[in-house]
């Protein structure tokens, strides 16, 4: 095959804008049709929020006169429409249950979940990379096995029972920190963080396992390349040969892994956060899908989507930045 | 823990200097199950609005008291026309709300008139049907006027669905209740917690709390290690499976006491073969409550043998009816032709209460031949399908409103029960206010149920309050779902 | 040419040889094979009755009589696992072979076509994956009704882009190969090539994949029944003798203990026969998790 | 004294003997030339000098670099060797360079880490290494990445990290088997260049006898991990005095002896070519321009008839192989038609081209590749019994493939066997009988010798020589080796830049290129003979 590279091409610059604008229109269609689908699916939800609303002794009068208050009774296609539009301008709707807006249901949340998944995804990250290359490096060897196998006992340790005998052990055994709850940041940085401490560990260590096997099994690959003997036959060591030139190629699964992992830290959240009653967006919506506050329930997954999707587009974008080849890639 | 250690510190200091008079905690933290929608009572089913306002933020003409009796309110006394039908109440004077304005009887008229209007969306607007006018004598006296006699009236204005609220801040109650009680809403960290204070312009007795936090503990699971680590001082609706965790622990009183919760295997009495008498009956015989008692309320609760709490006056002994008989069971069954047992569904909505009980009344059941599919729903499914739509064989309910035997007479309701002679006692019931006759009648009412099987009666549901051993003051019945804080001190 | 240790493919006789002299694939298959047979003997035999309750002998710790305790319910907790990992298998075997029944033809078909019908399938993909996996099964059960049923369907349908993926990308190396060309030279079409020579050419790709997915489903019908959303009583399942020990962790650790353990070993255990399979197969192969 | 000495040098991994008594030194300028076939331990010796060795390898006897006894040497010691006093230039130039690493980092690197240099004197070093290997700042700044390069400018690169501190021995291993000719004659140019002005050892290592008789001083050739002759390379290669390397020779030269060739224009034409184009979309520079596309194949048009053993020769991306696709109806051209046997085959469907593929077939590069792992011998030489009208049943099949095999040489029992099971002589006279077994008019052969070793090479060559005498089959050959061209073409036709530029009688053309395209090539091939020849003159 005629070799890809050809002279004639308008340079990096462009080529990167219309890859990033490729990217984003991507995204885009893909969080309208993700849309489609949340609407579509909560709409068939058996469960009427009114009813709810008003419990046991209402009659049905009064039933009907509050769907009509709450708009249920309007067509599918303008409901949708309707709630779409609202969404592209940050107006979520009014929550049902709480009947407040639901964008202020999910800021008072997205202070406790943002922080718990990032304070986890950062502790996973700092376990994870630096294992991976004590591995690496060992390859085959004992300290290597013995790390393996931490990480494969790791991964197979569901994190809701791995976090029951964290609250155990360190709340009501030795009551370190608190078994559940959260006081807020406005009762300080610390004591919010201490009630984040434990969520976060249970919540990241199987990440970390992940990670640290798929940050192990890249370096071990990239250290396979040709271009590694090229280094090493200038006459860099070992580890220099590790940190200066593997590490920066092995980037790449690393990278799309941790992405994939912001999603299932966003879900593993739903638990998590039940265990340790926080007042995030997992169980906000864990709890909006019982109360069938079908508003909030739309808004938080449409919300953690495009927190995905963002992500992802963001994990393309970085492939970019480590890896120069794909700056110049149509 | 901090708070722990600033405690300790300060009763070493107490006992270090010797004071007697070494001023006692004035904080709490109230671990509740379910978080309210919003804060109106007066807008809402939700227990958890009562759970944490009644009482405490808000105040209705009476009040239903600790063993639920009726206790006089914002009104300091009422009278009672002869034929029953005219109420007239002298209200408290100098009462103010927490925003500042003054209470009187316009506010009362209002609420009234605000809770029985057309539009009202008051999920118990049973309670204000009878009231015919409502007028204001004088800023001190308001006078009710009913259409019919109602004995339950006094009770019924008692309920948190009758509380007063003022007309300036009615409209925003359900983010910033506004009210007349002991404390005042401070704040409501979503999802998490709620927040009181003492409210300094209190007209009644000063209570001993400062701050009262309501916090959101949804799953027994996170409860048992809340309380254990002490987040959380009190549960006083404490999920009894989990009881022996904490029992028997110095630091913690368990205090078992009443409900007005009537725990039943509720049947759809239209639905063949329910709609079978020995059916009905087979299950009744089929069901063994000690087993039941012990496996899902770690043997807490009283049988029932008819929908009525053991702890009522009016309260008929009928358990005896039907003894755990497989063997009688098995009979009834091959009586009505099913000798081979029959399928059917069990839906059963979250509480531990039913999800355990379902799961042994389902074996129960198998033993006598009929076949359970367990359905577990979310209440709002329940409410859809089984409440609404009827959509169900089987389910298992408490029943917390007190005295509620009425709901059996009800059309449409969801037990599709429909017994005439039941519905004229029931009929009468409401014309009667003498003692003696509404006795006799409730225990006519009583023995009807049980004869007809009409539900399983299973067991009262048992209130298991857990709280702090140096914690005083609350209630240790609930004849109404409510967490009263009037009374509620530390002691040293 | 140079020094070239690459491995050509090899016969059955030096692949079992080097099975038995992989540690993680003879560990991964004792245990997953003791889990299958512990399993399969609940079938025929388990040491209680667990559709018996026995309130009377409720929470009992660990003794000669009931190896592991009892429950709350004084079931056998030994008996409960045998007959929950028959569960955990069933949920899991069904939900991967969703997804290989349908996105491994999907990845095959897109690979195939390539163009406009690859992009658009892709697309759905990623759309499928920007879900987070766990909350749309809570939703699905949720809304769909808590059950085995419908905690298979939620898991096989997020199992489905990953193989689709997974069978695409090796589906997409095999056509890059020059036996591809010959094929074609052959007159053959492109349905025949991917039904001869490029399925069984992934099916090692597919079969580490399918472990790995198998395991994950292990875990997540553990994590649904665990919110009460997986397997309905009476059938036992771990998950949800999870969920029913947390409220009795102080009286009944035991309740909790071993049910975990049974998780823990059995996905420990697939993940090491998944290990064992990709090394034997390709030292080089990358793992996809 | 000589700056490398390597003496009863014995290499084993795991229980697997690799190098035997290797003997081999290299003096201060000198130029040795290691050649062997693969598997004969010419890699392995290299490493074990540079001790880059696999952690499993263990070694024996001696091996001296300036005095340093480097199988006793610690890491350190080697670490400072590397790079500074031994540099090593390696086969494979797309994938020797770190991808995410300028060209001019990947230079400094060695430099800053030797010397200590600060940033600003390790660039400006490299930066005159780079123009001294041809790739001057002024096109080539260092802010280049690898992928922005050619392999020939890659190889350069290579050649600039490994010359970059002026090291005393220079170890090139095949460092121009990936390239074509016309580059490979460059980077010879450049390495030849580079020892002289440095007075460097160079220990080159290649399969190709002619690569090395043009370089090297003297030779050592080894087999199994074992020397065979060494000694002074115009000599022990005129005179082959060990049975080894007058077959090595020999099969280097070797021209298939063939009863007859065919002339153009005979009857009626077997396939035809009319003027076919092959574009590929530009890439795509904004969301909606895409650059000019690029013309792999531009405007050819040629005929061959029954029987002819026609070559195409040209440069790595002249579009040889896009053509050759075209030809098999695997791609389709943008414009142009081309027809077999008088029947159109551009855009035609897979039912419509069944007749064609009957008989038309190809084989292919890697006799590895080609075959599907998964599937038997029997299967795999039946494939193309796909386009025949009647299929063939069983016993049929099994009588079809047994006979194609027994063809090629091999053994009908061979049916039942893996292609894993087969050497890659084998392998591709499997490839053959796969060809050969609907009785096919044309083959088209891509590169089919290329990745075998010389004396196998020879053996295929012959083999398709005699196919071509007893079925009368025609030849396409894509090949960018003239000596392959020479032994088995009647024909010859010359591609450059997606044309063809000439064409003509093999022995013609390659005696007497007239396009300055063929003279490159011609120019550039090594060949043994001439090399010898030279070598002789030049020692008088």
């Amino acid at each position: 095959m005629p070799s890809v590279w050809t002279k004639q091409d308008s340079g990096p610059v462009t080529a990167m804008t219309a890859y990033l604008l490729k990217r984003l229109a991507i995204a885009f269609a893909t969080l309208v049709l993700a849309s489609m689908v949340v609407f579509a699916v909560l709409e068939i939800i058996p469960g009427d929020p009114a009813r709810l609303m008003l419990g046991m002794n209402a009659s049905a009068d009064q039933v009907e006169l509050l769907r009509n208050q709450m708009g249920l009774n309007a067509p599918l296609a303008l409901r949708y429409l309707h709630w779409a539009g609202g969404l592209l301008s940050l107006d979520f709707g009014r929550s049902y249950t709480y009947s407040v807006p639901v964008i202020d249901l999910v800021r008072e949340r997205v202070v406790v979940s943002l922080p718990l998944a990032l304070i986890a995804l950062a502790l996973s990250t700092l376990i994870a990379i630096p294992v991976g290359l004590f591995s690496a490096g060992r390859h085959g060897r004992a300290g290597d096995t013995i790390a393996m196998g931490a990480a494969q006992l790791g991964v197979a340790v569901p994190n809701f029972w791995f976090a029951l005998m964290l609250i155990y052990l360190f709340a009501v055994w030795l009551r370190l920190v608190p078994a559940g709850g959260f006081p807020g940041w406005g009762a300080g940085i610390w004591p919010a963080l201490k009630a984040l401490v434990l969520p976060a560990i249970a919540l990241a260590l199987p990440q970390a396992a992940i990670l640290a096997r798929v940050t192990r099994s890249a370096l071990i690959e990239v250290l396979n390349e040709d271009y590694i003997r090229t280094a090493r036959a200038k006459g860099l060591p070992y580890r220099a040969v590790l940190w200066r030139h593997a590490l920066r190629n092995a980037m790449i699964p690393v990278l799309t892994i941790l992405g994939l992992q912001f999603a299932f830290l966003l879900a593993g959240t739903i638990i998590i956060e039940n265990v340790f009653y926080l007042p995030g967006l997992g169980r906000l919506v864990f709890q909006a899908i019982t109360q069938r506050d079908l508003i909030v329930v739309e808004s938080v997954v449409m919300l953690l989507v495009a927190a995905v999707i963002a992500v992802n587009l963001l994990v393309d974008l970085s492939y970019a930045v480590v890896d120069p080849r794909l700056r110049s890639r149509p | 823990m901090k708070l722990w250690k600033t405690i300790l510190a300060a009763a070493t200091l107490a006992l270090a200097t010797g004071a007697s008079a070494f001023a006692a905690r004035t904080d709490l933290v109230i671990g509740i199950t379910l978080e309210p929608p919003h804060l109106d009572p007066t807008a809402g089913a939700a227990a958890a609005i009562d759970e944490v306002l009644y009482a405490n933020v808000f105040e209705g003409l009476t009040r239903i008291g600790p063993n639920g009796e009726v206790l006089p309110d914002l009104a300091e006394s009422w009278a009672i026309s002869d034929d029953g039908k005219v109420y007239v109440f002298k209200l408290h004077t100098g009462v103010k709300f927490h925003d500042g304005t003054d209470f009187n009887a316009d506010d009362a008229k209002f609420s009234l008139d605000r809770a029985r209007a057309d539009n009202s969306v008051n999920a118990q607007k049973g309670l204000f049907a009878a009231i015919d006018k409502v007028e204001v004598i004088d800023p001190a006296t308001v006078k009710v006027t009913l259409k019919n006699p109602q004995g339950s009236f006094l009770y019924n204005m008692g309920w948190g669905d009758a509380v007063i609220v003022a007309p300036e801040s009615a409209d925003t109650n359900k983010e910033k209740p506004i009210g007349t009680g002991p404390f005042k809403f401070q704040s409501w960290a979503k999802g998490s917690s709620i927040t009181l204070v003492k409210s300094d312009n209190y007209w009644g007795a000063p209570v001993a709390l400062d701050k009262a936090e309501f916090r959101v503990v949804p799953d027994a699971a996170a409860a048992v290690p809340a309380l254990l680590s002490g987040d959380v001082q009190a549960f006083p609706f404490f999920d009894p499976d989990s009881v022996a965790q904490v029992q028997g622990d110095p630091r913690f009183k368990v205090v078992i006491g009443a409900t007005e919760g009537e725990t039943i295997l509720a049947i759809n009495n239209k639905k063949p073969p329910f709609d079978k008498l020995q059916v009905r009956q087979a299950i009744s015989f089929a069901l063994d409550r000690k087993a039941i008692i012990d496996g899902a309320s770690a043997g807490l609760g009283v049988p029932i043998g008819s929908h009525m709490s053991p702890a009522n006056k009016d309260y008929v002994d009928l358990t005896g009816l039907y003894p755990h008989n497989v063997d009688k069971a098995k009979e009834l069954l091959k009586e009505a032709g099913l000798e081979n047992g029959f399928k059917a569904t069990l839906k059963l909505p979250p509480p531990s209460y039913a999800r355990l009980g379902g799961e042994i009344i389902a074996s129960q059941l198998r033993d006598v031949g009929i076949d359970l599919e367990i359905i577990p729903v979310e209440w709002a499914q329940w409410l859809d399908q089984v409440f609404t739509k009827k959509d169900y064989d089987l389910t298992i309910v408490s029943h917390t409103e007190p005295n509620d035997i009425d709901i059996y007479s009800r059309k449409d309701y969801y037990f599709n029960y429909d017994n005439p002679a039941f519905d004229k006692i029931i009929a009468e019931l409401n014309l009667t206010s003498d003692e003696a006759k509404r006795k006799t009648l409730l225990g006519e009412a009583q023995k009807i149920l049980a004869d007809d099987a009409v539900v399983g009666f299973l067991y009262e549901l048992p209130k298991v309050g857990v709280w702090d051993a140096k914690l005083q003051g609350l209630w240790e019945n609930a004849p109404i779902q409510a967490n009263d804080l009037t009374k509620v001190k530390w002691t040293d | 040419m140079t020094l070239r240790l690459d491995m050509p493919e090899e016969n059955l006789a030096s692949i079992l040889g080097k099975a038995f002299g992989n540690r993680s694939f003879l560990a991964g298959f004792a245990i997953t094979a003791l889990v299958a047979a512990v399993a399969l003997v609940s079938f025929l035999w388990t040491p209680y009755d667990v559709t018996r309750l026995v309130i009377a002998d409720k929470t009992q710790a660990p003794s000669l009589a009931h190896w592991f305790g009892t429950d709350h319910f004084g079931r056998d907790i030994l008996s409960m696992i045998m007959v929950g990992a028959r569960n955990s298998i069933a949920v899991a075997l069904v939900a991967v072979g969703i997804g290989v029944g349908i996105g491994v033809p999907l990845g095959a078909f897109a690979a195939a076509r390539g163009g406009l019908v690859d992009e658009a399938l892709m697309r759905l993909n990623d759309l499928v994956f920007a879900f987070p996996a766990l909350l749309s099964a809570i939703m699905i059960t949720a809304i769909f009704g808590p059950g085995a049923v419908n905690a298979i369907i939620a898991i096989g349908i997020f199992n489905i882009p990953v193989f689709a993926r997974v069978a695409r990308a090796g589906a997409l190396a095999i056509w890059q190969r020059e036996f591809i060309l010959a094929a074609r030279a052959a007159g053959k079409g492109k349905t025949l090539i991917t039904l001869e020579h490029v399925l069984p050419n992934i099916v090692t790709l597919l079969l580490v994949q399918g472990t790995i997915q198998f395991a994950l489903g292990i875990l997540a019908e553990a994590g649904l029944s665990y919110v009460g959303l997986g397997t309905q009583p009476p059938m036992p399942s771990w998950g949800r003798m999870l969920f029913d020990a947390q409220t009795r962790m102080v009286v009944a650790p035991w309740m909790a203990i071993f049910p975990g353990m049974a998780i823990v070993i059995t996905v420990l255990g697939l993940n090491l026969l998944g290990d064992g399979i990709a090394d034997i197969l390709d030292p080089r192969s990358r793992r996809r998790r | 004294m000589s700056l490398l000495e390597i003496e009863s040098l014995s290499l084993t991994i795991g229980d697997t003997p690799i190098l035997r008594n290797i003997e081999l030194s290299v003096a201060p300028g000198e130029v040795m030339g290691l050649v062997g076939e693969s598997g004969s331990g010419k890699s392995i010796t290299a490493l074990t000098v540079m001790q880059l060795l696999p952690y499993a390898a263990r070694t024996t006897g001696r091996v001296a670099f300036d005095g340093i006894d480097i199988l006793a040497a610690s890491e350190d010691q080697m670490c400072a060797l590397r790079g500074d006093d031994i540099g090593m230039v390696f086969q494979e130039p797309m994938t020797a360079l770190n991808p995410v690493k300028t060209i001019g980092e990947q230079v400094a690197e060695g430099i800053r880490w030797h010397t200590g240099a600060s940033r600003a004197d390790a660039e400006e070093r490299a930066r005159k290494m780079l123009d001294r290997v041809g790739l001057p700042a002024a096109q080539f700044p260092l802010s280049r990445y690898p992928h922005e390069l050619s392999g020939g400018q890659r190889q350069r690169v290579v050649i600039a990290i490994a010359c970059a501190l002026k090291p005393k021995l220079l170890i090139a291993d095949e460092p121009t088997t990936a390239l074509d000719v016309v580059l490979q004659a460059q980077i010879l140019d450049l390495l030849r260049d580079l020892v002289a002005e440095n007075r460097m050892g160079l220990l080159l290592i290649s399969h190709d006898l002619a690569v090395v008789t043009e370089m090297a001083d003297r030779i050592t050739i080894l087999r199994h991990g074992e020397v065979m002759e060494a000694g002074d390379t115009a000599r022990t290669l005129s005179e082959q005095l060990h049975p080894y390397t007058r077959q090595l020779a020999q099969a280097s030269m070797h021209v298939p002896a063939r009863a007859r060739t065919h002339e153009v224009g005979q009857g009626q034409p077997l396939l035809r070519v009319d003027s076919v184009t092959r574009d590929y979309p530009g890439r795509r520079t904004s969301l909606f321009k895409r650059s000019a596309p690029t013309r792999a194949v531009d405007n050819v048009s040629f005929s061959m008839t029954s029987g002819q053993s026609v070559a195409l020769v040209g440069r790595s991306g002249c579009g040889k192989s896009t053509l050759a696709r075209m030809i098999l109806a695997l791609d389709g051209p943008t414009s142009g038609t081309i027809r077999f046997r008088g029947q159109e085959i551009t855009g035609k469907s897979e039912a419509d081209l069944k007749s064609a593929r009957r008989d038309m077939q190809v084989v292919f590069q890697d006799p590895y590749g080609s075959f599907d792992p998964r599937q038997k011998v029997e299967r795999l030489v039946a494939e193309p019994l796909h386009v025949l009208e009647k299929k063939p049943d069983g016993a049929e099949r099994r009588e079809m493939v047994a006979n194609a095999l027994h063809e090629v040489g091999l053994s009908p029992r061979d049916m039942d066997k893996y292609p894993h099971e087969f050497s890659g002589g084998q392998r591709q006279r499997l490839s053959i009988a796969r060809a050969i077994i609907t009785r096919p008019k044309l083959v088209v052969a891509d590169e089919p010798v290329s990745a075998l070793d010389v004396s196998i090479r020879a053996q295929i060559l012959d083999l398709f020589a005699e196919l071509n005498q007893k079925l009368g089959i025609a030849y396409l050959f894509i090949t960018h080796d003239l000596i392959v061209a020479r032994a088995i073409s009647d024909e010859v036709m010359v591609m450059h830049d997606g044309r063809i530029v000439e064409r003509g009688k093999t022995s013609e053309v390659l005696d007497h290129p007239q396009s300055e395209a063929a003279r490159a090539l011609v120019g550039a091939a090594p060949d043994l003979h001439r090399a010898i020849a030279r070598r002789l003159r030049e020692q008088g």
